[in-house]
Formats: structure tokens, C-alpha cells, sequence
């Protein structure tokens, strides 16, 4: 019985390191203030994380496609420029404001697929040239203003960011939700097989009769949707965005993918280990944070803990502490 | 044969050519839409591009050593705040302050040798742990970051040295230093990456990692050397530029690291390691200076800018890809 | 006509740059004897030395500075001052090292901001008797910008000279991000179950910790504190949810500064600091101002 | 031989992978001039041996003597330290070096800083190359040489030291004659130097060509060591697998059908020109030539992967364009490709997921792809193919190399194709495997199946195909049937020497 109940644990350690790296912390953090574990602070991080958690998990199919997305962070502020002007705009209002947002977002999610599936070109420098031209897009949209919501009392807009469900924030539900829908596709469905198969070897994927370019601009799509839904929640949530609110977060969102063990060669990962991985960075951020340290120490303890987890889950999985590289 | 060395010419002169295109653009733009009084190609402007193009180009040379190694390496900017930070600090020490002028080489040293370790943390930590390159220094560039922060809270660190700053404007034909630390960073590096058993083990290791090690090359080490040389870089090009402005901002040289990447990319070196070339990386560097530089000519305003330098990152990729392009009749993978 | 060359921090970050931009620009085409160069160091401070070498090299007549690092841009300052053309810094000041080769400085006076906020927060607290014991917090501005650091220090400074038992609990940076310091704020909702005040380096941020206030239903019993009254900040003074800032408009900021410029080509004798007035703001004289463009 | 000293000797050799024991306990001994030759079938653990000998990996237990002196293998350094060369199965190059730096990888030689001493160097690499015949030099870029070149230039490093004791893994997999010629020699050269030599091969003519004796593994244990003068192919056969081998070729018993396949004047830019040929219902028809002789490009085009630039392609009597895999899949052309890592297999994925591959899409229950369904595929082909694989969890890459052959195999077969092209199928496959799959192809086209065979093996056109097409340098010299074709012709046909004698 126990000698099983070791062995199970043994087998999860082994698949699941960055499962078990997670729970570690969490538990240490919780015994250095419990009010990290807190009902109310769990839903807070979960709810500040979901921005982020949106945006990764869209970005974890672009990385098992064997591909990158650096345009994520300028397009959620693309995303939630536009929303929050076109509901400010009468002809629009929210109910025409956010499909035509997802619209054009989605359009910038197509121009990265295509660029990168039907022409292949390198998906750093395409995406990294997106986060450039789309910045300079928003800025034009914008003309360099903040855009806000001018009577917040009056619109329902705020339900996406702020409202609650059964005492659970919609964020959580959103991500969540997604979460799921998107697990399931990616891990059931054809669609994700071929995700798989196109990046873990991309001209065996060819002569499997698998569209291969089709595939890598659909994973765009979901990426550009994903950021299209947390740009959302984002203007929802604060009502008002300046048009460098997703500055820097593709770096975060890849480093959540990334720690959730998905290879940047594309062909591995998983949604669920994404969202592990966002809980990790979201947790860290807030436990220290709580412990009242400087947001510097932070950086400082990201580092380790990024390098622990992914040490641990590797180490794990060839069985010894140490790589064999000579 | 002779068509052979055309392609390649072609094939690796790409880069050049697209500089001389912007250069007869901006020239032609700036005179006769933007109404511009000053000329574009001109020595002075073109050896001051040169000069900016330093501190970028000098982490985009350490940056072809990794990528051809077959690694990547996104904590240089954090490194070179940090060596930023410890240059202009330990000139401030009671005991080097007391050394006078004579301390700013010791203080040069000690911002090497502090790029040169943190780069070997970096190296360390991937050959010790296997954990992949992009990670550990993914993790790096936050942590490297956090300790710029530490050294001296959310203030600037300043200490302006008029020595110093003459040295970093000191010239010759109008050269100044550096845009020679530069040129000389690239030939060193260019012989030691052709020429030396190290260099060509480099690519070896990023060609074909099993065959490496199935040959006895020793991976570990020839990583760990090559990320202490990119940390070395990383703190030559702070001390280049940072003996010339006296201050080091906590949040210099982010993003650093992707302009640096772009550039040894646009210069033709494959992500994948295993092939690439210093002098294309020059060129990389140099087309990226010169499109924002250009742009400021012929008065682009902010939100143009960056949509133009994003459009044409992606088309000279294109243009790229049709140079290069595989004999009719190609495998369509 | 003169050419004027500016090099602005990071246009686009916030509406407050922008306006700036925008409004500098308009004022220059209205004046028929002013060519403008107007560049954007996107908040990098190579860059913008860069700048400043390539405005050398053009010879423009004059140049106005906004600088990303007060240290850091001395050296090309002195370039351009060995190249004869008269430097003027705006909104944030150069550090003295460098005040021998700037003609003048244009702006705020950002530790008197901050002093004053202190003051309000102050005059506030003293007024619902809570001076004894109210614990406040900080969400400063982008770490390691002149401004931020400035505000914060006049802040702190000034807070226990007026109000010596005051306690300054946290002070995190919300990057002059709203969205950063609401996710600042949520968290210092859940490790303080005190707080009275809060004081935000520009009221951008301080909305957000507004929202985070609100979303947590904690709102009622905070004092909110800014700076740079944006027009968010103004609704919701108006609201009554916001108690009050530091006025401070980017046209006044942007023509100052030109027309520092200008007089001192004109051979104008101009005051070396040359600060623009940015008086405080409250839910109690906000009748006198209008509502901000930006 | 018993006088003398060993040149190697392995004592108890044990290795586990999670789920398999690779080798169990496994004792085997080379003497110096000796070829000894290692067999066994797919996943018998020759290689997992090797790379044990190589340094590559660590072995749970047992010894490694070289010349009766106890030695461990730390690393591949050590094992070339100790006069260890392993020329490997997979091709082990960097495709962006030169020739030279390729065949001294990991031992450059140097000057003065470190730097390389390129004219020493190429001096050297071109005595090595001039010894093995080969048309390019020491400063060409591997990754523009052949793949059978690029195999030459891994056979070249087992030149570049004084070894003890060299191991060919599977050297003649993508070798031509003329270069098997080449390898020959430079083995018989090694021998006569008093270098052991370690031969793996599935090939039988070659095994009893060159070696002196053979020893023989299977499932992870060893079975024996023969001397090859005294034993013939049934012998190790049924060492190898426990029981005889039916080398017969099985008949074709009915009447070709309606020509399913019919390319007329086919070209495609210079790689090959004009191809026309015909293959029917139940029929095999053969392709045979040198490597670069243009039928890979020929099998590319039909499945969709190359655009012609000429020439018509026929199914059932209808004329087609096919524009890409998808739709070569769709009219019912299946290509088993020569390169199974790069262009077969997804090595990161399961067996399952491999196989199934190419029809996940109509392999649903509503919306998601149906467990059971892919699993049962699996199980069918794992067992008619006899893949040796501990689950269908195991990852491909884990395979050995003649089981992921099959599995690329298995993942065509399912497709039930009108036309099934398969290229080079037995590379790296056993005697007993090879003889199934050759049935197999038979039995296929009993069943009504057209099948094309590309290889570059002459006994497997022969055994396979009802008729022959012989190519040369892009181009059909001449169409054989089964009962007319002799070896020497079919030579003639591939080496352009009568052009004028076409069928
Ligand atoms: N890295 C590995 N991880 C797990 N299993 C492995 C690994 N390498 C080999 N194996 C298993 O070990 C067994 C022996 O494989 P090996 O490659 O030695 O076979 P082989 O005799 O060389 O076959 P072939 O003739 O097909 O090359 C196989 O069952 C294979 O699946
Ligand atoms: N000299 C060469 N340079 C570059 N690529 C080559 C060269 N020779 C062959 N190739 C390519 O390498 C691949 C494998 O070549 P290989 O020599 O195995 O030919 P093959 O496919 O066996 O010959 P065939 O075309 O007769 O089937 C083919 O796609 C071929 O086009
Ligand atoms: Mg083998
Ligand atoms: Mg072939």
C-alpha cells in the first residue's frame, strides 16, 4: 500500500517535476505567511494572473508549433486600445466594440501566420518586427493618448474584468474556461496532433500529408484570439489603457510557457504545464510581494526559482541530478 | 563555378546591399521630400554611425559566438547595466578615488571581470544543470536585473569622469574609440571563430550537438568559454559607452538583447547554431542603426518609426529568402 | 528662421508625452521663423545620446533636451555646447555637473511635487483626524526616471515634516503603468488591512490603484493622492472617489520650453531654472481648473 | 588466433533503458586483424553494444578489456583515447564544416593560440581521401555531398588515428557498389595492419565476404560466435531468430489488373527527363539504379512534393495533377520516403501517434481523435510487421533504427493506398524482417494494390518486382520483366552503357 502510494508519487515526480516543483513552493511560501493561501489572495493572484495565463496559452501553440510569438505584448495593447475606443466611439458602443476588436486583432494574428506559415519566415524576426509595426499601429490609432472609459457607472463593459460569478471572478472563469477548450484541442483533437507533429519535425509532418503552413498560421490565430480575450479583460479591468500596457509581456508570457516545460524546438509542452507555469510566476510575484520584499529582490528570486523548477522537472525525467554534458 | 561564387556573393552580400540601398534612399529622401539642409552620405555622418552602432554591435558580436554555438544568451542587457554600474561605482572607492586617474584602467578591469563571471554563471548553469540556454539566461536577465537594482535602489548611478569621457571621444581620423573598440572586437573575433580550434569546434557543437560529442569534442567547456566571452563583450561594450555618459540608468540595455539577436539574424547567422558569420553580424548591426538614424533624417515621426522598422525587418527577410531560394523544381518542405 | 532640434524621453508612453509632443509641434508651426527637429529617445538613453550627436552634427541653432537619465546625457551635452549650440532642458533637470553647459531648464519642479502631494495628503487626514495614525503607501513611477525618483523623494521628505506620525508602510513602482500598480495595489490591499492613503507618482497609476480599491470594496476609507492630473484623475475627483493631485499641463510644459529657446536665440536674458507653475489640485477647488486634455 | 591477445574483449555487458534491457550479460571478443562480424535483428542491442564500447553509454554492469587491460569507457574521448574508432549507424556530421574538419572533428590539429593548422590539415584529409576514391576534396561543405558521400566521409575518420579496434555500424546502408568496393578495401587494408574489426550489417553477401567470424545477439542476449568459413546464411539466421527463413520469393499468383498508375514524358527541371512508364493493379514494379539516378525525385513528384515541368500523370485511365502530399494522399498514393528520421517520422512523438499520423484527421469520434481506433491500428501493424517496441507510449526516437524504419513501413500500409510507393524500404532491416517485407509487398499487390519499389539493392528488384526499370542519370534506359532480367543486364541498363537498347 504505501509501497505504491511511493511508487505513484514516484511516477508523478518523474512526469510531472514542474507539478511537484509548484506544489513545494506553494507550500513554502504558505509556511512563511499563511496568508498567502488565503481564499481571497488565491483568487487575486489568479485573477491578476489571468492576463498573462490568456496570453500564454495561445502562446503555447505557436511554441509547439516550433515557432515564437514576441508581438503578443504590443498586440494586447493594440487590442485594448481599440476596444476601449471603439466603445467610447457612439456608433459602436460595447456590444460592436468588442467583435470588431477581435476582428482586427485577429487580423494581426493572421499577418504573423502568414508570414510565417505560408512564407516562412523566421518567426523571431517576423514577430519581433510585428511587436514594432504594431506598437507604431496602436500609437497612430491612438495619436500617443490614453483611452479611457468616460461614465463607468453606465456600461456593462466592466463585467469582464471586474464582474464575479458564483463568488469566482470572470477572469478566473475566462481563463479557465479557455484553458480547458483549449486543452482539449490541443491534446485531443486532430488539429493539436498535427500541432505537434508540424513542430516536432516539420518535413516528416510534409510528407505526412499534413498542411503544414495551414497549421502554423492557425496557431497564430489562437495566439492573436488568446491576446484578443486578455486584451479585453485587461481594458475591462482597468477601464482605460495607455498604449504601452502590454510592454514586455511576451518575454513573461514565453517565460511561463517555457517554464512549463514546452521546448522552444516545438513538438512538446502541454496546456496544463502552460498554466502551471503562469501560476508559478503569478505565485512568486505575489508571495513576495506579501513577504513585503522589494520588487528587485523579486527579479532576483524569479531568476532561482525559474532555474530550480526547470532543473527539477529535467532533472527528473533523465533521472540524475547533474547533465551528462561533458 | 564562377556562377557558384556569384551566388554566394550574392547570397552573403545581401546585408551590404540593403545598406547601400538605405543610404541612396535616405540621401534621396531627405533632400528632396523631407527638405532636409544636410547631406545623408557623408564621412562625419557615416563614422558617428559607426561609433553608435558600438554598443549594440559589440553584444551582437559575443551574441554570433553563442547563436553559432548553438545557444542564446538574453542577459545582456542585464550585464551590461550591471558592468555599467560597477565601472562608474568602483571609481568612486575611497581607495581607487585616492588613486585618481590611475584607477579608471584597474576600474575598467574590474567591470571586465565582472561581465566575464556573470557570463560564466550563465555557462555553468547550463552545462551543470542541461537546463536549455534560453532559460537560464531568460532567468539570468531578470536576475542580473535585480542586482542592478540592488546595488543602488532605483537611482541612477552617476560618476562623471572628464577623463574618462575624453578618452571615449578620443579619435583618430575621425574614428573615435568606439567605433575602433568596435572594428577591433570584430577582427579579433572573426580570426578566433575561422581560425582557431575553439572557434571551429564552436560550430561544430551548434551544427550537430550529438556528433560533437560522439567526436570527444568537450561541449561543457567550449559553452562555458563562449558565454564568458559574450559576458566579457557585454561589459566592454558598457564600458565603452558608459566612460563616454558617466550614468547608468537601472533599466539600460533592455531589449538590448532582441536588437542584438535581430542583428546577428538579419546578418545571416541560423538560430539553430551551427552557422553564421561576425562580419554579416557588422553588417546586421550597422542596417539597423542606419534605418533609425535614417528615419530621424527625413523627420519620421514615432508612431512611423517603429511601423516602418518593423515592415522592414520582415522585408529584408523576404528579400532574404528570394535571394537565396533552391533551383526550380525544389523539394516543397 | 531658426532650426530647433528637440530629443523627447519616450513619446507614446503616456498621454502626458504625447500631448507634450503634439502641442510643441503646434506652437512651433505657428511661429514662421522656426523650423523644428523633433526626435523621440523611445526611453533609451544611448538612443538618445545619439540623438543629440546627430542634432550636433545637423548644427542645428538651438537644442531642447528631455532627458531619460539627468547624468548620463552631460557628456553630449558638452558636445553640443563645444559645438556652440545653446542646450535647453525640459521637464526634467540635468544633474549640476552639467548645468555649465545648459542655458536654461524648463519644467516642473518635481520635489516641490512631491512636497506638495505630501501636503495634501497632509492637510487631509488632519482634517477626517486621523493625523496619528494613518498608514499610507506609495506606487512610484518607473524606477530609476528622474521624475519618479524626484516625486518620491519630496514626498517622503516632506510627509514627516507635516505630518510626523504618519507611517509610510510600502512603496512598490507601478512603472507609470496603470494595469502594474493596480496588480501593486491588490496586493497591498491583502497585506495591509489598514491603509488610509495612498499616494500614486502620477494619478494614471493612482486610478488604478483606485480600481483595485474598488474591485476589493475598500475604496470608501482611502485617501488618494497624485500627480500630473490626467483626466482620469480628474473624473474621479469629480466622482468624489479621488481626493486630489498636482496640476500640471504639457502645453505649458512644451511651450515653455520653446520659447525658452527662442528668447535665448533672440539673446534674451532668461532665468537659468525656469519653472512653470503646478499648483495642487483637490475635490475642493477643483472648480477652478479645467479638465485636462490628455 | 588463440595465441594471441585479444584486441578486445567485453565480459557481462548489462544495459537498461526504462522498459527494455537493451543487453543482458553479454560476452564478446574481437582479436587484432580479425573482422568479426556482429548480427542480430532490429532492437537485438548491436548498436546499444557498440555505443556501450564506444564510451557513449555507461553500462549497468560488466567489464570492457582492450588487450586484456581493464579499461573504462568515461566518454567518447576515452574510447578514442584507448585506439576506438565508431563509425556510427546515423550519419554523426555537421553539415556546415568542411570535409576535413568534419573527418577530425573533435582533434583539429593545432598551431601557436590555438589556432588550427589548416595546411596540415588538408594534407592529411587528402591522403585519407585520395585511399578512398571519392570524387570531392577536403574543403568541400558536408552538406553538399550525397548522402552515400557524406557516409564516405564518416568512414574516412576511421582512418585518422591509430586504432586498435574499429566499428562499422551498418557502414553500406546508403552505399553504392562502387563504394562498397571502396569500404572493402579500406577494411582489408585495416586488417592486414592488425586492426579488430567490429562489422554490423544485415546484409548476408556482404557478412560472407568480408568477415572472419561472426557473432550473434538477439533480444539483448548473445547467442554464439561462428566461424564464418564454416557456416552458411540458413545457420545464422536461425541464430539470429530462432527459426529457418523461408528466402524464397513468393509467387505472383494473379493476372495484373487495369494499369493504375500511368506517367507519360514526365521531367522535372534536370533531375530527371521524360519518364514514362506504367504500373497496374497487382503488379510490383521496380526501380533500380545508381544513388542520384533520379528516382527519389521520380517518387517526390508523384506524391505531390515537386511541381513537373513536364509530362502527364495517369490514374485509373484519368490524367491528375497532383500539387502536394495532401493530395497524392487524397487520389490514393502512398510514399514510404528514403530518409526515415528526417523525412519519415516525428522522433519526439509515440509510435502510435507516428503510424496514425497521416489519417488522424478521419480517425475521430465526433470531434476528437478516437483512442481506441489509433491503438488497434497500432497493435495490426505492430504484430504484422513484427515491430519491437516495449509499448505504443515509446517514443520513436527510442527505437532502434530498423524498428523506426518499419514503423514508417506500417504508417504507409494503413493508409491502404491504390499506388504505394516505397523508397529504399529495407534500409537498415533485417534478413528476417526484409524477407517479410519483401512478402509483403507481394502479398499487397496480390491483393490488387499498384507497388513501386525504389532501391538500390539489386537482390531486392529482383525478389520484388514483376517488371524492372532501370534508370541512369535521370533518365529510363530500359524496362525489364521479371523473366528476362539478368544481373548483367540490368548493370548494363544502369550504367548508360547501351543506350541504344531500350525495351
Ligand atoms: N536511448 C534509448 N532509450 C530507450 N531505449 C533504447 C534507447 N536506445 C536503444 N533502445 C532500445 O534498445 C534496444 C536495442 O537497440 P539497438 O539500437 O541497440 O538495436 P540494433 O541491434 O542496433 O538494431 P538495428 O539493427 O535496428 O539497428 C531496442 O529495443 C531499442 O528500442
Ligand atoms: N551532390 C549533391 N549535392 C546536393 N544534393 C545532392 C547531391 N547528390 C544527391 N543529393 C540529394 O540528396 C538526396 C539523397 O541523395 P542520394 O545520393 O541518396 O540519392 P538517391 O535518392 O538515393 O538517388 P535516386 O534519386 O536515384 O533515388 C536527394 O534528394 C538528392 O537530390
Ligand atoms: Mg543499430
Ligand atoms: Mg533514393
Amino acid at each position: 500500500m504505501a509501497d505504491t502510494a511511493i511508487k505513484t508519487f514516484g511516477g508523478l515526480l518523474a512526469r510531472q517535476g514542474i507539478l511537484v516543483a509548484f506544489i513545494l513552493f506553494m507550500v513554502g511560501f504558505t509556511l512563511w505567511n499563511p496568508r498567502f493561501i488565503d481564499i481571497d489572495n488565491v483568487f487575486g493572484v489568479i485573477r491578476s494572473s489571468a492576463i498573462l495565463g490568456v496570453m500564454a496559452l495561445g502562446v503555447t501553440f505557436v511554441v509547439i508549433g516550433g515557432n515564437l510569438d514576441l508581438s503578443v505584448g504590443s498586440m494586447l495593447s493594440f487590442s485594448a486600445i481599440v476596444v476601449l475606443d471603439l466603445h467610447e466611439n457612439p456608433a459602436f458602443g460595447p456590444a460592436l466594440a468588442i467583435p470588431a476588436m477581435f476582428a482586427l486583432t485577429l487580423c494581426l494574428g493572421a499577418i504573423n501566420g502568414f508570414l510565417v506559415g505560408y512564407l516562412r519566415l523566421n518567426s523571431l524576426i517576423v514577430t519581433l518586427g510585428m511587436l514594432s509595426a504594431i506598437h507604431g499601429l496602436t500609437l497612430t490609432w491612438s495619436g500617443g493618448q490614453n483611452m479611457d472609459i468616460a461614465d463607468q457607472g453606465a456600461t456593462w463593459f466592466g463585467v469582464f474584468g471586474r464582474g464575479t460569478a458564483l463568488g469566482i471572478p470572470i477572469p478566473v472563469l475566462i481563463f479557465v474556461a479557455l484553458a480547458a477548450f483549449l486543452g482539449i484541442l490541443l491534446a485531443k483533437t486532430p488539429f493539436g496532433r498535427k500541432v505537434y507533429a508540424v513542430g516536432g519535425n516539420p518535413t516528416a509532418a510534409t510528407f505526412s500529408g499534413i498542411p503544414r503552413a495551414r497549421v502554423v498560421f492557425l496557431t497564430y490565430l489562437i495566439s492573436a484570439f488568446c491576446v484578443a480575450v486578455a486584451g479585453l479583460i485587461q481594458a475591462s479591468r482597468t477601464m482605460g489603457a495607455q498604449n504601452t500596457v502590454g510592454q514586455g509581456l511576451e518575454l513573461e508570457v514565453l517565460a511561463a510557457v517555457i517554464l512549463g516545460g514546452a521546448s522552444l524546438l516545438g513538438g512538446s509542452g502541454t496546456i496544463f504545464k502552460t498554466v502551471i507555469g503562469v501560476l508559478i510566476l503569478g505565485f512568486i510575484q505575489n508571495g513576495l510581494l506579501l513577504a513585503g520584499l522589494q520588487f528587485y529582490v523579486q527579479f532576483v528570486v524569479t531568476w532561482i526559482i525559474i532555474i530550480l523548477a526547470v532543473w527539477l522537472d529535467i532533472a527528473t525525467k533523465r533521472g540524475k541530478l547533474w547533465s551528462p554534458i561533458a | 563555378m564562377k556562377t557558384d561564387i556569384l551566388k554566394k556573393l550574392v547570397q552573403n552580400g545581401a546585408i551590404w546591399g540593403f545598406i547601400l540601398l538605405q543610404l541612396v534612399f535616405f540621401e534621396l529622401a531627405g533632400r528632396y521630400w523631407a527638405g532636409s539642409s544636410t547631406t545623408f552620405i557623408d564621412l562625419d555622418n557615416l563614422l558617428l554611425l559607426l561609433k553608435q552602432s558600438a554598443p549594440i554591435g559589440i553584444i551582437a558580436v559575443g551574441m554570433t559566438i553563442v547563436m553559432v554555438n548553438g545557444n542564446i544568451d538574453l542577459s545582456v542587457g542585464a550585464i551590461y547595466a550591471l558592468c555599467g554600474i560597477v565601472l562608474l561605482d568602483s571609481l568612486g572607492w575611497p581607495m581607487m578615488e585616492a588613486m585618481g586617474d590611475g584607477a579608471i584602467p584597474l576600474a575598467m578591469l574590474i567591470a571586465l571581470a565582472t561581465g566575464c563571471v556573470l557570463g560564466l554563471i550563465n555557462g555553468l548553469i547550463v552545462w551543470k544543470t542541461g537546463v536549455d540556454a534560453f532559460i537560464v539566461t531568460l532567468g539570468a536577465m531578470l536576475g542580473y536585473r535585480g542586482l542592478v537594482f540592488m546595488y543602488n535602489g532605483e537611482q541612477p548611478t552617476s560618476n562623471l569622469n572628464w577623463t574618462m569621457v575624453d578618452m571615449a571621444e578620443w579619435g583618430i581620423f575621425g574614428i573615435q574609440t568606439p567605433a575602433l573598440v568596435l572594428l577591433f572586437v570584430v577582427l579579433v573575433v572573426w580570426l578566433v571563430m575561422t581560425r582557431t580550434v575553439h572557434g571551429r569546434n564552436a560550430y561544430a557543437i551548434g551544427d550537430n550537438r550529438e556528433a560533437a560529442v560522439n567526436a570527444g569534442i568537450r561541449v561543457g567547456p567550449h559553452m562555458l568559454i563562449n558565454f564568458a566571452v559574450i559576458g566579457f563583450l557585454a561589459a566592454l561594450s558598457a564600458v565603452v559607452f558608459y566612460s563616454g555618459s558617466g550614468s547608468v540608468n537601472p533599466n539600460d540595455g533592455m531589449l538590448f538583447e532582441l536588437w542584438a539577436i535581430t542583428a546577428v539574424v538579419l546578418g545571416g547567422t541560423k538560430l539553430t547554431g551551427g552557422k553564421g558569420s561576425i562580419i554579416g553580424t557588422l553588417g546586421g548591426v550597422i542596417a539597423i542603426q542606419l534605418l533609425r538614424r535614417g528615419l530621424n533624417h527625413i523627420g519620421a515621426d514615432t508612431e512611423t518609426v517603429n511601423i516602418v522598422i518593423g515592415t522592414i525587418l520582415i522585408v529584408v527577410l523576404l528579400l532574404d529568402r528570394q535571394l537565396n531560394r533552391k533551383a526550380s523544381g525544389e523539394l516543397k518542405v | 528662421t531658426y532650426t530647433i532640434g528637440i530629443t523627447q524621453n519616450n513619446v507614446g508612453v503616456d498621454s502626458y508625452q504625447t500631448t507634450y509632443e503634439q502641442a510643441f509641434i503646434a506652437a512651433a508651426e505657428a511661429n514662421p521663423d522656426v523650423e523644428v527637429v523633433v526626435l523621440d529617445a523611445g526611453g533609451d538613453v544611448a538612443r538618445q545620446i545619439a540623438q543629440i550627436q546627430d542634432l550636433v552634427q545637423q548644427e542645428v541653432d538651438a537644442m531642447i533636451i528631455w532627458p531619460t537619465n539627468g547624468q548620463a546625457v552631460i557628456p553630449a551635452v558638452r558636445q553640443a555646447h563645444q559645438a556652440d549650440i545653446p542646450v535647453v532642458i525640459t521637464n526634467s533637470n540635468i544633474a549640476e555637473e552639467g548645468f555649465e553647459f545648459i542655458r536654461s531648464f524648463s519644467g516642473p519642479d518635481n520635489v516641490t511635487q512631491g512636497a506638495r502631494a505630501a501636503e495634501i495628503m497632509c492637510e487631509r487626514f488632519t482634517a477626517m483626524g486621523i493625523q496619528d495614525e494613518a498608514q499610507i503607501v506609495q506606487i512610484t513611477g518607473q524606477p530609476g526616471y528622474t521624475t519618479a525618483i524626484e516625486r518620491a523623494e519630496g514626498f517622503e521628505e516632506r510627509l514627516p515634516e507635516v505630518c510626523p506620525n504618519v507611517t509610510l508602510v510600502a512603496s512598490q513602482p507601478g512603472n507609470w503603468n496603470r494595469e502594474d500598480s493596480q496588480r501593486v495595489m491588490e496586493a497591498f490591499l491583502v497585506q495591509y488591512d489598514d491603509i488610509d492613503g495612498v499616494y500614486s507618482g502620477d494619478d494614471n497609476m493612482g486610478v488604478g490603484a483606485l480600481n483595485a480599491a474598488l474591485a476589493a470594496g475598500r475604496a470608501e476609507g482611502i485617501t488618494f493622492v497624485g500627480a500630473t492630473n490626467f483626466a482620469v484623475g480628474y473624473d474621479a475627483m469629480e466622482r468624489g472617489e479621488y481626493w486630489g493631485s498636482i496640476y500640471q499641463s504639457p502645453v505649458d510644459d512644451a511651450e515653455a520650453a520653446l520659447q525658452t529657446a527662442l528668447d535665448i536665440l533672440a539673446g534674451e536674458d532668461v532665468p537659468f531654472l525656469n519653472y512653470f507653475d503646478t499648483p495642487k489640485i483637490t475635490q475642493d477647488n477643483m472648480g477652478e481648473f479645467t479638465r485636462p486634455v490628455f | 588466433m588463440t595465441g594471441q591477445t585479444p584486441a578486445l574483449r567485453l565480459d557481462g555487458i548489462v544495459k537498461d533503458f526504462p522498459g527494455v534491457r537493451a543487453l543482458d550479460g553479454v560476452s564478446f571478443t574481437v582479436m587484432p586483424g580479425e573482422v568479426h562480424a556482429l548480427m542480430g535483428e532490429n532492437g537485438a542491442g548491436k548498436s546499444t553494444l557498440m555505443k556501450v564500447l564506444g564510451g557513449i553509454y555507461q553500462p549497468d554492469a560488466g567489464r570492457i578489456y582492450i588487450a586484456e587491460r581493464e579499461t573504462r569507457m568515461k566518454g567518447p574521448l576515452e574510447a578514442k583515447a584507448n585506439g576506438v574508432m565508431f563509425i556510427h549507424q546515423e550519419l554523426s556530421l555537421a553539415q556546415e564544416l568542411s570535409v576535413a574538419e568534419n573527418i577530425y572533428l573533435g582533434e583539429l590539429p593545432r598551431k601557436s593560440f590555438g589556432r588550427v593548422d589548416w595546411p596540415t590539415l588538408y594534407a592529411r584529409t587528402d591522403a585519407i581521401l585520395e585511399k578512398l576514391r571519392v570524387g570531392f576534396t577536403a574543403r568541400t561543405r558536408v552538406g553538399e555531398l550525397s548522402i552515400a558521400n557524406q557516409q564516405m566521409v564518416e568512414i574516412a575518420r576511421a582512418l585518422t588515428v591509430d586504432a586498435k579496434a574499429v566499428i562499422f555500424d551498418e557502414p553500406t546502408a546508403s552505399l553504392t557498389d562502387a563504394e562498397k568496393v571502396v569500404l572493402f578495401d579500406v577494411i582489408a587494408d585495416l586488417k592486414a595492419q592488425g586492426v579488430g574489426i567490429i562489422y554490423i550489417s544485415h546484409r548476408m553477401e556482404e557478412i560472407f565476404r568480408i568477415t572472419d567470424r561472426i557473432s550473434v545477439l538477439r533480444d539483448g542476449e548473445y547467442r554464439g560466435t561462428l566461424d564464418t568459413a564454416q557456416t552458411d546464411e540458413t545457420e545464422v539466421t536461425q541464430m539470429m531468430i530462432g527459426r529457418k527463413l523461408d528466402l524464397s520469393r513468393s509467387a505472383a499468383t494473379v493476372e495484373p489488373g487495369p494499369v493504375a498508375l500511368r506517367v507519360e514524358g514526365l521531367s522535372c527541371g534536370t533531375l530527371f527527363r521524360d519518364a514514362t512508364f506504367e504500373v497496374r493493379e497487382g503488379e510490383v514494379l521496380g526501380f533500380y539504379g545508381l544513388v542520384g539516378a533520379g528516382r527519389t525525385e521520380i517518387a517526390e513528384t508523384l506524391f505531390g512534393l515537386r511541381k513537373p515541368t513536364a509530362g502527364r500523370i495517369f490514374l485509373k485511365g484519368e490524367e491528375v495533377t497532383i500539387s502536394s502530399p495532401i493530395d497524392a494522399i487524397r487520389k490514393g498514393i502512398s510514399l514510404v520516403p528514403e530518409s526515415r528520421k528526417e523525412q519519415g517520422l516525428v522522433l519526439g512523438m509515440n509510435c502510435r501517434d507516428n503510424i496514425t499520423l497521416p489519417q488522424v484527421a478521419d480517425l475521430t469520434a465526433g470531434p476528437f481523435v478516437a483512442d481506441g481506433a489509433e491503438i488497434s491500428i497500432y497493435d495490426q501493424y505492430r504484430d504484422r510487421l513484427s515491430i519491437k517496441s516495449p509499448s505504443w507510449r515509446t517514443l520513436v526516437g527510442n527505437l532502434s533504427g530498423g524498428n523506426q524504419q518499419k514503423i514508417v513501413i506500417g504508417k504507409w500500409l494503413s493508409m491502404r493506398p491504390e499506388v504505394l510507393i516505397v523508397d529504399e524500404p529495407t534500409r537498415g532491416i533485417d534478413v528476417g524482417s526484409k524477407s517479410e517485407i519483401h512478402n509483403l509487398l507481394r502479398d499487397l499487390a496480390r491483393q490488387g494494390y499498384a507497388v513501386i519499389v525504389i532501391s538500390s539493392e539489386m537482390p531486392e528488384v529482383l525478389q520484388c518486382s514483376d517488371r524492372i526499370v532501370a534508370m541512369y542519370n535521370g533518365t529510363i534506359m530500359r524496362e525489364f520483366t521479371a523473366e528476362e532480367v539478368t544481373e548483367d543486364s540490368l548493370i548494363q541498363a544502369i550504367s548508360g552503357l547501351n543506350s541504344g537498347a531500350a525495351a
